[in-house]
């Protein structure tokens, strides 16, 4: 692990690139990386994370400024102009059930080639999914999800990088963290080690590539 | 009592102690509100908590501890947070006892559309397929017609959350099961008749035999009128 | 969640039953759970669990109590009686590589229907199994595995049944006490509630069965 | 030096500053003696800990803190703890950037076999298979022989821990990788001769052209008789 600016760890991020971005609804989501991709205008990125939060916050901002070419999600309900934009052709959008979303990530970071879940069938989400047969049920097979660029938001880390979240800020980061070639973290504390507990640490700090240096 | 308010108390008393819940926007929300005494249920939010409390007071809110969707809330004592992949377990794998959702339609086989209105409406399914496939039990809170026209429906012209029938729909009219995977209507709301009932609803509707012989031997006893039989209508 | 004495909670498992029992050569085991099935002579019982642990000390006590027709492991090394009865016959073995086995229990939890890994392509481990191309790399399929019962050592529980682990402890416990029909938890410590900051509860109490009352 | 401790010591040198590392048990264990200074590495064990320290002080072992084998361990500062899934996803999910196993044959392809011998040992594969099939890089820490017979082979006799190769044999002898899926003598241990590590070989050794070309200028010194060609032998 690395410690970094804020512009140094943005500057590494091509356009074109495809990034998991923390948070639910913006809860969670790691602004400053987001304002500095806003600034330095990077474009033409995919992004995977829960939602597309609402204008203004979190990955909204990144709507507002078009710069998604596409976004895999599980939800758009609160922005509507990641509404407009889909609408407009402008932005393409994947939509995948929230838990299996959520399985995708986690099999992505974890060595596995897919989930099988239930999630989905009988429904549009199963169009062009293969079916398997599991002791005499049917599951969808999800293909893993991957990113170039994890940007995860943690509540604490540690000068190693050991990363703890913080109530319902928790939610995808700690899968993303796992599931990107580049891991950068934003981090609210920057402690000393063993200010964290080992039962504690919720993301091992040999996963973390970057930690933005407080400004 | 308004509509929303009838249909959430009606849901409340399906709570059972001990039970793990999770509860849709809008009308689900409101279940919280009648929550029968002397029962502990957990709440769960689907973006990592169970033990889900009350809007913060004034001052309190932490921007680190919201509802599903990004709203304020409190954690009650001994509530625990979570990942998503954890919280989906906790619906996919069978632990969540009942959620509560809220519904565009249902057909008369007890399917569900509640996520899309094609061209319209295409907020993302979130976290709704997985509760409907996922719950041990499914719960429908929502108005019995929209504009004047059923949402209980011989078929969804919508697309489906899942394939996996609800177990109840409770609208302000009436409480409706699908036992043998047909639309029965189980209970009418209080002051509403069968009748009432069977006209507001698309979807072919079986009496239930208890509701029949309640309402015969109301009937009997002159509270109604003579009731349909308990076949299908 | 219910308290239940320690004997009450063994009565509830009949003989034949398929166990998941937490701990990693005997660490995280719940000695007492496991003392008291010998006690009470439950057999021909099914264990899942990573190891059969040494003579003396966790689940190596049901093997010397010859109490098990089956396990489902990933090593059997530190304990010859395992493979004493495994070579007389007695005993059925299944092993299954150690993170396959992690996996397909939290599958088994998380109503997935089993999981896609590369592990064990190209050796014995592959025999019998179905194989899956997701983007033109070959995986097994492993199936879910669910039990019974599960057999849970929690270092901290609280009164509605949070639970946390400790260290090493950890290891097989959160995964198994989502991934059985009854749940049944021994924990060293139990503490009233709010004692467990929500972020470090591992095991949500809703899906706690049993906690075993202190003696 | 003992043989172990050669082949230890020859592996630290492979480590690389922020590098997470898999031990396995024997041989193995010994390379966290050599780690080079100002060189940080994490150990992980596979029981669900990342910092891994030194056996404790007698009357400071902890039941609950304990090493893949369950021999009581420390845990230095900045370590952390993990379930088994999450264990075996940092293996599996390409996070760990080494792991060095014992081994009980490699053949000349590259692929062990070091978790059973049929008919005597079984004692389970563990977390063998995972670890071959997930890490970045996969080093064997073996003697050369065993009861003077090759433990690097045309082809394993012995069941496979996996059919992707490794990255590097560790012997007392010699370092052999497998470049294009051919053994290849990249390196003799101190005293030893390319002959002498041929002769105690079974698979077909290439020499690679670096130790070629440095046994050829060390010959021109005379320091070592002529070897063989860079061939195929």
């Amino acid at each position: 692990m690395r410690t970094i600016d804020l512009q140094d760890a943005v500057s590494m991020i091509p356009a074109g690139a495809t990034l998991m971005v923390g948070g639910f609804m913006g809860v969670g989501t790691p602004e400053p990386l987001v304002d500095e991709l806003v600034r330095q205008q990077k474009g033409d990125l995919t992004v995977i994370a829960n939602d597309t939060a609402a204008p203004g916050t979190g990955i909204g901002k990144l709507i507002t400024a078009k710069l998604l070419r596409r976004v895999i999600v599980s939800h758009i309900g609160l922005n509507p102009e990641t509404q407009q934009q889909m609408l407009a052709g402008s932005l393409q959008v994947d939509l995948v059930p929230q838990g299996t979303l959520a399985e995708r990530i986690r099999a992505g970071g974890f060595g596995l080639g897919g989930i099988l879940t239930a999630t989905g069938i009988g429904t549009v989400a199963e169009e062009g999914k293969q079916k398997i047969a599991v002791d005499g049920r049917d599951y969808l097979l999800e293909p893993a999800l991957r990113a170039d660029f994890a940007l995860v938001h943690a509540f604490i880390a540690d000068y190693l990088g050991n990363l703890s979240y913080v109530l319902t800020a928790r939610n995808f980061n700690p899968l993303m963290a796992m599931a990107a070639d580049i891991v950068i973290v934003q981090a609210e504390n920057i402690v000393p080690i063993g200010v964290v507990s080992p039962d504690h640490v919720m993301t091992p700090a040999p996963v973390v590539d970057y930690l933005i240096a407080k400004g | 009592m308004d509509a929303q308010s009838l249909i959430a108390k009606r849901i409340a008393q399906e709570l059972r102690n001990g039970m793990l819940v999770n509860l849709g926007i809008g009308v689900p929300t409101l279940v919280a509100n009648f929550v029968p005494k002397n029962t502990h249920v957990f709440f769960q939010s689907e973006n990592g908590l169970i033990g889900t409390g009350p809007v913060p007071e004034p001052g309190m809110a932490l921007p680190w501890l919201t509802d599903a969707g990004g709203k304020p809330v409190t954690a009650l004592p001994g509530a625990s947070t979570f990942d998503s992949a954890m919280s989906f377990g906790l619906i996919r794998g069978g632990h969540l006892d009942l959620t509560v959702l809220g519904g565009l339609q249902v057909d008369q086989h007890g399917r569900l559309a509640n996520w899309m209105v094609p061209g319209k409406m295409v907020p993302g399914m979130g976290g709704a397929m997985d509760l409907v496939a996922g719950a041990k039990r499914v719960i429908v809170a929502m108005h019995h017609t929209a504009k004047g026209r059923s949402k209980i429906v011989r078929e969804c012209s919508l697309p489906l959350t899942s394939d996996r029938p609800v177990d109840l729909v409770v609208t302000e009219l009436a409480v409706i099961g699908f036992p043998d995977g047909r639309a029965t209507l189980l209970e009418t709301q209080n002051g509403v008749t069968v009748e009432e009932v069977v006209a507001a609803t698309e979807a072919e509707l079986t009496i239930s035999p208890e509701l029949s012989k309640s309402i015969t031997s109301m009937a009997a006893s002159g509270a109604v009128e003579t009731p349909s039989t308990g076949e299908a209508i």
